[in-house]
C-alpha cells in the first residue's frame, strides 16, 4: 500500500485543520499487541476500515486483534470489549466509537493504565484521546450538501427530505444537521421533513415508500447509504427519475450505482486510509514518537465527475478482500 | 400443558371465559382496520392513491408470510425468535448461491433461479428443523432455543457476506420476480396471498393443521390420543424457517442484493406481535392465520399512516406502542365478559 | 379365585387382557412392583386401592402412555411389546383418563376424532367425522353439541366428551378411570346403561372408582392394589365393603360417613335474591348457620359450586345482598372473605387449590399470610410458619409427614389435607367445600368427614356442595337443591331422603318444560 | 400436566446416600460447567486468570445480573419485560438530563446527584407502572404489554435527548456508581452485590417473595388464597424497571454520559441470561443465584473468547450453541434431581 502515502489530510491538532500530507513510519521496533474495536462490520464501509487497519497492521509487523460489537445498538458490548482489551494487557487500543461521549470513563482508565488509545472514524469530544482521525460528520454532511447544491442548476427547486439513519446513533445526527447547514445556503431548498430509521435497506425502503406518498413534491433523498440503495429501487418503481438520491457516506453498492448513473453522488472520507493511519498512530503512541493529535482526511463528495480522480483504493476494499480479524506479526 | 407456552402469557389471576360469539371468534381487530382505514383516507388523500396502496399491501405481504410461520408455532405452543435471523440468512445464502451459480453457468437464468430459491429455502428449512429438534427431542423450551439459534444464525449470515451486500444476481430475478407486477400488483402479494391460502387450508382441513391446534392445547392429550407430536412440533419450526426465508427471498429480489441487515430483532418482535394481536394466543392452540393477516394489515397500516400524517419519527414509536397496547387491551377486555379466577 | 356368575362362554375362552409381573418405575417411586391383572370379555373388573396406589398407572401401561419397565402383556392372547396410544387404540383398548384427554381449545367433534380422523391424503373429511359423531352421541343419549369447544363446557360435559371419544370406533377393553368423578346421579344414570350395554357385547371393562356404591352396582371381580402391589383378586359378589376397604388400607374403617351432632345457633350467611353476572345463580335467597352443615346438592351445571364461589369472592355478583353473621357484606374477594373468617375449599385442586412444585408448608400457609402469626411487617417468620404448618398436618395425619415436600409428591387425599391445613392456620367461622370429596379414597374421604365434624363441633357453620347425594345426605343437617341456577325446594330431618331430592329435580325439570 | 410431573419419591432407596451425592453434584452443574470453561480458556490464554480479568469479568457480569435479576423477577410471575433495554436507555438520557440542569442551575453537587437518582428511579418505576397496570388489570400478555412500552420508551428517550448523547454527568455521580472502589472493589460489584443480597432476602424471607412464587406456580391458586394478584403484579414490574433503572444509572456512571441507546439489545440479552442461568419461563422457578450463574456464564464466555480471540460473528455462532447446551444440562439436571 506505499501508493496510499503520502495521504493529503488535515492536521488539525492544533484545532483549526492545516492541509499536510501523511507518511507512517516503516516498521514497529517490537510486534507490539494492538486492539481495534469497531461499532460492527456489516457494512463494507466498516470492511473498508478494517482493510486499512489489517494492511498497515501488516507493514508495520504488530499484532492486531479486531473485535466488533454487533451494531450501534450495542454499546455495552463494546464498553466491556475495551475491558477486556485492557486486561489481555494490550499496548494499544484504537477503537471506532459507538458513542464518544459514551467511552469518555474508559479512555481515562486507559490513561490512568497508561494504554495509549486511538480514535477512528467516529467523531471525539474535543481533546478526548492523545490521537484521534475522522472527519467531523457534521462537517462531512455539509459536504454532501454543498455537492448537492453544486450539481443542481441555479434556480432549480430542491424539495428534500432526510433519512438520516437511526434515531439516538449520534452520527445520523451530526451528518443530517451538517447537510441541513449546508442547504439553508440555497433559498431554493427546502426540508420537507427528516425521517429517522434503523440503517437496513429494508427498513429504509419503507419509509422511502411512505415518503413518495407523503411528500409528492420530493426531489432529493438524501440519507445513508443505505437509504440511497433503497431509494434506487423505490424511485425507478415509483417512475419519478426526477428524483436525486445522494449518499452521505460510502460502500460498494454506492460505488456501483454511481457508475450505473443510479445516484447523484456520494461522500467519502477515506476509510481504508484512516483504519491505515489509525495503526500508525497506535504504533507511534507506544513508541512515544512525534504524532498529530488530529488527522481529519479530506472528505470529498464523489460524482460522475470526479470518480476517475479518486483514488478508489483508499475508499474501499477490494471486492476481493475478505475479512480478517487478526494479524500476526512475523 | 406446554411448559413455556403457558408461561409467556398465562395472566396470573385472571383467565377469560367467553363465549365463541362472532366477536369473541374474531375480536375488535377488523373493526380497528377498518376505523383506521375511513379515518386516514378522510385526513389524508394520499392513503388511498393506487401506489400508497400497493405500498402497504406489500409490506402486508411480507409480514403475513413471515407472520403465519410463526403464528403456526406459537398456535402448536412454541416460540420462533429465530424469524429475524433467518430472513437474513436466506436473503444471503439465495444472493451467494446464484452468484456462484451464475459464475459458472452464464446465462442460464432458470437454473440460477432455481438453485438459488432451493438454497435459500433450503437455509430457512435448516435452521427450522435444528429449532425443532432441539425442541421436540430435548425437551428444551421453544423460546431459548431459538434465541440461541436466533444468534447462531445471525452469525452465520454474517459470517458468510462479511456484511458486505451480496450482489450478482440475475437480472430477470429482480426484473421479473422481485420488481415485476401482475395485473397491477406485485409478485409478493400474489406469494403471500398463496401462503394464506394454503395456511388457511392447511389450519382448517389438513390433519397437520388440526394436530398443532391439539399440540399447542394440550400435548399429553395428542400424546395419549396417538398423535405423534414431535414430528408436527418439528414440522411447525420447519414451516416457521421455510416462509421466514422466502420473506428474505421475495425481499432480496424486491432489492436487488443479499443483505444480512434484513430481518432482524424488529422483524421478529413484528411477526409476533402481527401474531399475538391477532388472536393467537401465546399459550397454544388459538389462532387463525387469516386474523394474523388482518393484523399485519393493521401493523403495517399504522406504520404508514403515521409516516403520512408527518409524524416525528422520534415519536411515532410512542404512538405505535400505545395503539398496540390500546388494540390489544380493547380486544381483551371485549372478550372478558365473565371473570373467573 | 373361584369364578361363577360368569357367561359361559367368557369362562371358556381366554381372558381378553392378561397383564402378567408389571413393573413401572419413576424417578425413585416403585409405581407398580409386579402387578398381575386379568380381564375378560364381557366383564367389568374394578381396580380398587388408596390413592397414589397405581391404578392409574396401571391404566396408563395398559393404554399404551408408559412402557412398562418390565412384565408380559397378552391382549387376546397374543402376546404385544411396544404398545403405543395408537396401537392401543388400533386393537381396540380405549381408556378414560382420570385427567381429560381434551384439547379445551379444539372442539368436541374435533376432540372425540383426536389421533384417528377420517382423512385422504393428509386432509380432513369434516362431512364424514360430523355425521359419525352424531350418531355416536345420539347413540350414548348424552346431551352433549358436537359442535361446542370444550373449554366452553362444564365439567360433567367434558367428561361425556371423554366417554365418547373412548367409545368411538371398535371397543374391546374399555378403561374408566374415576368416571363418575364429575357426573351427578343422572349422568351417572346413563353411564351405568351404556355399562350395561357394552358388557352384553362382550367388551371387557376397567373400571376404578373410590364410591363403594358403584363397586357395588358394577363390579364382576374387584382387584385391590396397594403402594403399587397386587393385594388380591376377589369376586364382588362374595365381598363385603368392609372386607374390601380393609384389604385396601390394610385396617378397617367400619362406618363410611360419620354421625355428626349438628347444633345450630345463628345464622353465619346469607344471601338475598343473589344473581350472579353470567346467570348461573339466579335469585337465590340460602342462609346457613353456625354448628351444622348446610348442603347444596343439585344437577350438573345447575349453579350450586358458582353460589359458593360467589360468596367467597370468585364470581361476579349482579343483584341481591349477602350477609356475614347479619353485616351487609358486598363485592367479596378472596382476601376480605378470609379477613372476614370465610374459606373456600375448590374442588379442582391442581387448577385452583395448590401450587405443586411449592412445599407443602408453603401451600398450607398461603391463606394466612396476612397474620402476625406468619409475618410480620411483610417479613415471614419462618420458624414460627414450620411449627404451626408442621402441628395442622401431624394433626390431619399428612402421609409422608415431611412438610418440605413438595404438594406436587403427594397423592389426592393427601393434597385435600393441606387445603384443609389452612382451616387450621387462622381463625375460620365459615368453611365452603366444593366437592369435598371427589377423587380421594375411602380412608381419605372418612378423615375429611371427621374434620367437618370437629369445626361443626366447634361450632363453625360448615356449607359442603357435593354432586355425591350420598354424601351430602349423610353430611348435611339442611340440604338445598338446586335446578337451573335457583333453589328448588330446601329439605330438612326426615324429609332429606334421595328419593325427595331425585323427585325435586324432576318436579322442577317438568315445571320447566310446561313453561 | 407438566405439574404433574413433579411427583417425587417416597421410598427411602439403600444406596440414598451415592444418589444425593450424584444430585448434589447435578446441582452445581452450571457452576461446574462455569469453572471449566474458565479453565479451557485459561489453558488457551493464560491473561484469563490474571487477578485484573477477573475482576473485569465480575465487574462486566455485575451490570448483566442486574438485568438478569430485573427480568428474574418478572419470569418467575410467567412474564417478562422486552421493555428492559429502552427503559435503561430512557433513564439513562432522562437522568443525564435531569443532572446537566441541575449543573446548568448552579445546584450543590449532592443536589444534583439527587436529582439525576430521582429522575431516574422516576421514569423506572413509571415504566414498570404501565407495564403492571396494562398486564394486571388490563388482562394484555406480557409480551405485547411491554412491546407497546418497548416502543414508547424508544420514542421517548430519543426525543427528549434529540438522539445525542447527554453529557454533563457530574464526576460525583460516576465516582460513586462507577469510580469508587471501597476495599478496591469496584463500585459496579458492590452495589450489585448488596442489591443481590437484598433482593435474595426479599425473595426468600418475605411475604412478597413467597407471593411471588406461588403466584407464578398457579396464579389461579394464589387469587383463591386471597394474594393479592393484580397489586403484586404491578409492584413486580415496578421492582424489575427500577432494578433495570439501577443498572441504567450504574452504566451511565460508566459511560459518564445519558446515551439515547444505551439499552439497545438488553432485553434479550438479560432474559438468555436468566434462563441460561435455571430461571424457568414457566414460572415460579429461580431467584437471585440463577440470575448471577447465567450473567457470570455468558460474561465468562464472551471474555474468554475475546481473550481467546475468536472471531466477532464465530462468538455469535458459539453464543448460540452455548445457550441451548446450558439449558438442555439444566433440564437433566432437574431430571436427576428425582
Ligand atoms: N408421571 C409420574 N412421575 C412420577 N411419579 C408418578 C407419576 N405418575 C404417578 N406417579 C406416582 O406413582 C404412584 C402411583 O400413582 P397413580 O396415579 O397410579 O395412583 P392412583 O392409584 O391412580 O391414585 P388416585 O386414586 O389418587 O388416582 C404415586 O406415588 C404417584 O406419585
Ligand atoms: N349443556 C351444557 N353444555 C355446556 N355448558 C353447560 C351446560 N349446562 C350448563 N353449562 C355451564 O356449566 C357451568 C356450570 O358448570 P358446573 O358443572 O361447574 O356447575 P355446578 O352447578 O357447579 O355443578 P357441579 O358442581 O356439579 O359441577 C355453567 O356456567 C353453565 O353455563
Ligand atoms: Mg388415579
Ligand atoms: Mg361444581
Amino acid at each position: 500500500q506505499e501508493k496510499w502515502f503520502p495521504m493529503k489530510i488535515y492536521d488539525s491538532s492544533s484545532g483549526t485543520p492545516k492541509p499536510a500530507e501523511y507518511t507512517p513510519l516503516a516498521k514497529a521496533q517490537k510486534p507490539y499487541n494492538i486492539c481495534v474495536l469497531f461499532p460492527h462490520m456489516k457494512d463494507s464501509f466498516w470492511v473498508a476500515v478494517a482493510y486499512g487497519v489489517v494492511k498497515q497492521a501488516e507493514a508495520s509487523n504488530v499484532n492486531m486483534n479486531l473485535y466488533e460489537a454487533g451494531g450501534y445498538e450495542n454499546l455495552p458490548k463494546q464498553l466491556s470489549q475495551f475491558d477486556d482489551c485492557m486486561a489481555a494487557k494490550a499496548d494499544a487500543i484504537i477503537v471506532g466509537t459507538i458513542s464518544g461521549a459514551g467511552l469518555m470513563k474508559k479512555f481515562e482508565e486507559a490513561k490512568a493504565k497508561g494504554i495509549p488509545v486511538v480514535g477512528v472514524t467516529n467523531p471525539l469530544p474535543p481533546n478526548a484521546l492523545p490521537a484521534a482521525n475522522y472527519v467531523d460528520f457534521t462537517a462531512m454532511g455539509e459536504v454532501t450538501g454543498e455537492g448537492l447544491l453544486a450539481q443542481s442548476k441555479p434556480d432549480e427547486e430542491l424539495n428534500i427530505v432526510t433519512f438520516p439513519g437511526p434515531a439516538g446513533s449520534g452520527w445520523a445526527e451530526a451528518f443530517n444537521e451538517g447537510f441541513k447547514k449546508a442547504v439553508a445556503k440555497n433559498p431554493k431548498a427546502k426540508i420537507l421533513g427528516e425521517k429517522f430509521g434503523d440503517s437496513g435497506v429494508a427498513v429504509q425502503l419503507q419509509l422511502i415508500q411512505d415518503a413518495l406518498q407523503a411528500y409528492p413534491s420530493m426531489n432529493v433523498i438524501w440519507g445513508s447509504a443505505p437509504t440511497a440503495e433503497a431509494a434506487i429501487g423505490a424511485v425507478a418503481e415509483a417512475g419519478r427519475s426526477d428524483i436525486k438520491v445522494i449518499s452521505s457516506y460510502e460502500n460498494q453498492a454506492m460505488l456501483d450505482a454511481l457508475n450505473r448513473g443510479d445516484i447523484l453522488a456520494f461522500a467519502t472520507q477515506y476509510p481504508v486510509g484512516e483504519g491505515a493511519i489509525a495503526i500508525d498512530q497506535a504504533v507511534r503512541l507506544i513508541e512515544k514518537k512525534p504524532v498529530t493529535a488530529l488527522v481529519q482526511p479530506i472528505a470529498a463528495v464523489i460524482d460522475k465527475t470526479t470518480v476517475p480522480k479518486v483514488q478508489m483504493d483508499l475508499v474501499l476494499a477490494p471486492a476481493s478482500w475478505s475479512p480478517v480479524y487478526s494479524v500476526k506479526a512475523k | 400443558m406446554n411448559a413455556q407456552a403457558s408461561s409467556l402469557t398465562a395472566q396470573p389471576g385472571v383467565t377469560a371465559s367467553y363465549g365463541r360469539s362472532l366477536l369473541g371468534r374474531i375480536g375488535f381487530l377488523p373493526a380497528l382496520l377498518i376505523l383506521v382505514i375511513v379515518g386516514m383516507s378522510a385526513v389524508d388523500p394520499q392513503f388511498y392513491g393506487p401506489i400508497n396502496i400497493l405500498n402497504i399491501l406489500r409490506n402486508a405481504a411480507f409480514l403475513t408470510i413471515i407472520a403465519c410461520g410463526q403464528a403456526l408455532v406459537i398456535i402448536g405452543g412454541g416460540f420462533d425468535l429465530s424469524v429475524g435471523a433467518v430472513v437474513a440468512l436466506a436473503s444471503v445464502v439465495t444472493a451467494k448461491t446464484m452468484g456462484v451459480i451464475a459464475a459458472s453457468f452464464p446465462g442460464n437464468d432458470a437454473l440460477i433461479i432455481a438453485g438459488g430459491l432451493a438454497a435459500g429455502l433450503g437455509s430457512g428449512a435448516a435452521v427450522g428443523l435444528v429449532n425443532g429438534l432441539c425442541v421436540a427431542r430435548l425437551k428444551v423450551s421453544g423460546f431459548v432455543v431459538t434465541l440461541g439459534t436466533m444468534s447462531a444464525t445471525a452469525g452465520v449470515a454474517l459470517m458468510i457476506t462479511s456484511g458486505i451486500p451480496v450482489y450478482g444476481m440475475p437480472q430477470s430475478f429482480v426484473r421479473d420476480f422481485g420488481r415485476a407486477q401482475f395485473f397491477g400488483l406485485p409478485t409478493a402479494i400474489y406469494v403471500a396471498l398463496i401462503v394464506l391460502l394454503v395456511m388457511v387450508f392447511v389450519q382448517r382441513r389438513t390433519l397437520f393443521g388440526r394436530y398443532v391446534y391439539a399440540i399447542g392445547g394440550n400435548t399429553d392429550a395428542a400424546i395419549v390420543s396417538g398423535v405423534g407430536t414431535r414430528r408436527h412440533l418439528v414440522g411447525t419450526y420447519v414451516l416457521s424457517g421455510v416462509l421466514a426465508a422466502l420473506t428474505g427471498i421475495l425481499l432480496t429480489a424486491q432489492v436487488g442484493s443479499g443483505q444480512a441487515s434484513f430481518g432482524g430483532d424488529r422483524m421478529m418482535l413484528q411477526s409476533i406481535a402481527a401474531a399475538v394481536i391477532g388472536g393467537v394466543s401465546l399459550r397454544g392452540g388459538v389462532g387463525r392465520v387469516e386474523i394474523v393477516a388482518v393484523s399485519a394489515l393493521f401493523l403495517t397500516i399504522l406504520g404508514n399512516a403515521l409516516n403520512l400524517l408527518h409524524i416525528d419519527s422520534r415519536l411515532q414509536p410512542v404512538f405505535l406502542g400505545i395503539i398496540m397496547v390500546v388494540a390489544v387491551a380493547l380486544d381483551e377486555l371485549g372478550r372478558r365478559r365473565k371473570l373467573r379466577v | 379365585m373361584d369364578i361363577s356368575a360368569r357367561p359361559p362362554q367368557a369362562a371358556a375362552a381366554p381372558p381378553l387382557l392378561e397383564l402378567k409381573g408389571i413393573s413401572k418405575r419413576f424417578t425413585g417411586v416403585r409405581a407398580l412392583d409386579h402387578v398381575d391383572l386379568d380381564v375378560r370379555a364381557g366383564e367389568l373388573h374394578v381396580l380398587f386401592g388408596e390413592n397414589g396406589a397405581g391404578k392409574s398407572t396401571l391404566i396408563n401401561v395398559i393404554a399404551g402412555t408408559f412402557p412398562p419397565d418390565e412384565g408380559s402383556f397378552h391382549f387376546d392372547g397374543e402376546e404385544i411389546r411396544h404398545l403405543s396410544p395408537q396401537r392401543a387404540r388400533a386393537i381396540g383398548i380405549s381408556p378414560v383418563f382420570q385427567e381429560f384427554s381434551l384439547v379445551p381449545s379444539l372442539t368436541v367433534e374435533e376432540n372425540l376424532f383426536l389421533g384417528r380422523e377420517v382423512s385422504t391424503g393428509g386432509v380432513l373429511r369434516a362431512g364424514a367425522m360430523r355425521k359419525k359423531a352424531r350418531a355416536l352421541i345420539d347413540e350414548l343419549g348424552f346431551d352433549l353439541d358436537p359442535g361446542r369447544r370444550v373449554d366452553d363446557l362444564s365439567r360433567a360435559h367434558q367428561q361425556m366428551a371423554e366417554i365418547a371419544k373412548a367409545l368411538l370406533g371398535k371397543v374391546r377393553l374399555l378403561i374408566l378411570d374415576e368416571p363418575t368423578a364429575s357426573l351427578t346421579e343422572r349422568e351417572t344414570g346413563r353411564l351405568f346403561e351404556l355399562i350395561a350395554k357394552l358388557k352384553a357385547q362382550g367388551v371387557g371393562l376397567i373400571y376404578v372408582s373410590h364410591r363403594m356404591r358403584e363397586i357395588r352396582a358394577l363390579a364382576d371381580r374387584v382387584t385391590v392394589l396397594r403402594d403399587g402391589r397386587h393385594i388380591r383378586t376377589l369376586d364382588a359378589a362374595r365381598v363385603t365393603d368392609g372386607e374390601l376397604v380393609e384389604l385396601m388400607t390394610g385396617r378397617r374403617i367400619d362406618v363410611l360417613f360419620p354421625t355428626i351432632p349438628h347444633a345450630p345457633t345463628e345464622v353465619a350467611v346469607d344471601v338475598e335474591d343473589l344473581t350472579l353476572a353470567d346467570g348461573s345463580v339466579q335469585e337465590v335467597n340460602f342462609y346457613a348457620r353456625s354448628g351444622e352443615i348446610t348442603g347444596i346438592a343439585g344437577l350438573v351445571g345447575c349453579g350450586k359450586s358458582e353460589l359458593v364461589r360467589a360468596i367467597y369472592g370468585l364470581e361476579p355478583i349482579v343483584g341481591g345482598t349477602m350477609r356475614i353473621e347479619g353485616t351487609p357484606y358486598d363485592a367479596p374477594s378472596p382476601r376480605e372473605s378470609l379477613t372476614h373468617g370465610v374459606a373456600y375449599f375448590p374442588a379442582n385442586r391442581v387448577a385452583e387449590g395448590l401450587a405443586l412444585s411449592r412445599p407443602i408448608r408453603e401451600n398450607a400457609s398461603m391463606t394466612a399470610l396476612d397474620l402476625p402469626a406468619f409475618a410480620r411487617f411483610g417479613l415471614l417468620r419462618q420458624g414460627a410458619e414450620r411449627g404451626l404448618v408442621g402441628r395442622a398436618m401431624e394433626r390431619l395425619k399428612l402421609r409422608p409427614p415431611n412438610i418440605e415436600r413438595p404438594a406436587g409428591a403427594l397423592s389426592g387425599g393427601n393434597r385435600q389435607k393441606v387445603m384443609l391445613g389452612r382451616a387450621l392456620t387462622r381463625e375460620l367461622k365459615v368453611f365452603l367445600f366444593d366437592e369435598p370429596s371427589v377423587g380421594i379414597d375411602v380412608g381419605a374421604k372418612l378423615e375429611v368427614y371427621e374434620f367437618m365434624k370437629q369445626l361443626v363441633e366447634a361450632g363453625a357453620a360448615v356449607i359442603v356442595v357435593s354432586s355425591e347425594l350420598p354424601e351430602v345426605l349423610a353430611l348435611s343437617n339442611r340440604l338445598y337443591v338446586m335446578h337451573h341456577g335457583r333453589i328448588a325446594t330446601e329439605l330438612t330431618g326426615d324429609d332429606k331422603t334421595e328419593q325427595n331430592v331425585l323427585a325435586s329435580f324432576f318436579k322442577e325439570h317438568l315445571a320447566t318444560e310446561a313453561a | 400436566m407438566s405439574d404433574l410431573d413433579l411427583a417425587s419419591p417416597a421410598a427411602a432407596a439403600p444406596a440414598e446416600r451415592r444418589a444425593t451425592l450424584l444430585a448434589l453434584a447435578w446441582q452445581a452443574a452450571l457452576p461446574i460447567a462455569l469453572v471449566v470453561l474458565l479453565l479451557g480458556f485459561a489453558a488457551v490464554d493464560s491473561a484469563v486468570l490474571t487477578p485484573g480479568n477477573l475482576v473485569n469479568i465480575v465487574q462486566q457480569a455485575s451490570y448483566l445480573a442486574l438485568f438478569a435479576m430485573a427480568q428474574t423477577v418478572v419470569i418467575l410471575t410467567r412474564g417478562f419485560d422486552l421493555a428492559l433495554g429502552p427503559t435503561v436507555s430512557m433513564v439513562s438520557v432522562g437522568a443525564a438530563l435531569a443532572m446537566a440542569a441541575g449543573v446548568a442551575g448552579g445546584q450543590e453537587p449532592g443536589t444534583v446527584l439527587l436529582m439525576g437518582l430521582a429522575a431516574g428511579f422516576a421514569l423506572g418505576a413509571a415504566c414498570g407502572v404501565f407495564n403492571g397496570v396494562v398486564i394486571a388489570y388490563l388482562g394484555v400478555s406480557p409480551f405485547v404489554a411491554t412491546l407497546g412500552s418497548y416502543n414508547i420508551a424508544i420514542g421517548v428517550a430519543t426525543t427528549i435527548s434529540s438522539g445525542r448523547p447527554v453529557q454533563g454527568v457530574p464526576d460525583l455521580f460516576s465516582w460513586l456508581l462507577y469510580g469508587g472502589s471501597p476495599f478496591g472493589v469496584p463500585a459496579a460489584i458492590v452495589i450489585t452485590v448488596i442489591v443481590g443480597i437484598a433482593l435474595h432476602l426479599v425473595l426468600t424471607r418475605t411475604v412478597y417473595g413467597r407471593a411471588l412464587y406461588i403466584i407464578g406456580t398457579n396464579p389461579r391458586a394464589a387469587a383463591v388464597a386471597g394474594l393479592p394478584v393484580k397489586r403484586l403484579l404491578v409492584a413486580t414490574y415496578v421492582l424489575c424497571s427500577s432494578l433495570a433503572a439501577l443498572g441504567a444509572l450504574m452504566m451511565t456512571a460508566r459511560t459518564g454520559s445519558g446515551e439515547p441507546n444505551l439499552g439497545g439489545s438488553l432485553s434479550l440479552q438479560a432474559i438468555a441470561a436468566a434462563v441460561v442461568g435455571g430461571t424457568s419461563l414457566a414460572g415460579g422457578r429461580g431467584g437471585v443465584g440463577t440470575a448471577v450463574v447465567g450473567a457470570l456464564f455468558v460474561t465468562i464466555l464472551s471474555n474468554g473468547m475475546n481473550l481467546t480471540r475468536i472471531d466477532g460473528y464465530v462468538q455469535m455462532v458459539v453464543l448460540g450453541a452455548i445457550v441451548i447446551a446450558g439449558v438442555v444440562l439444566d433440564r437433566l439436571r432437574l431430571e436427576r434431581r428425582g
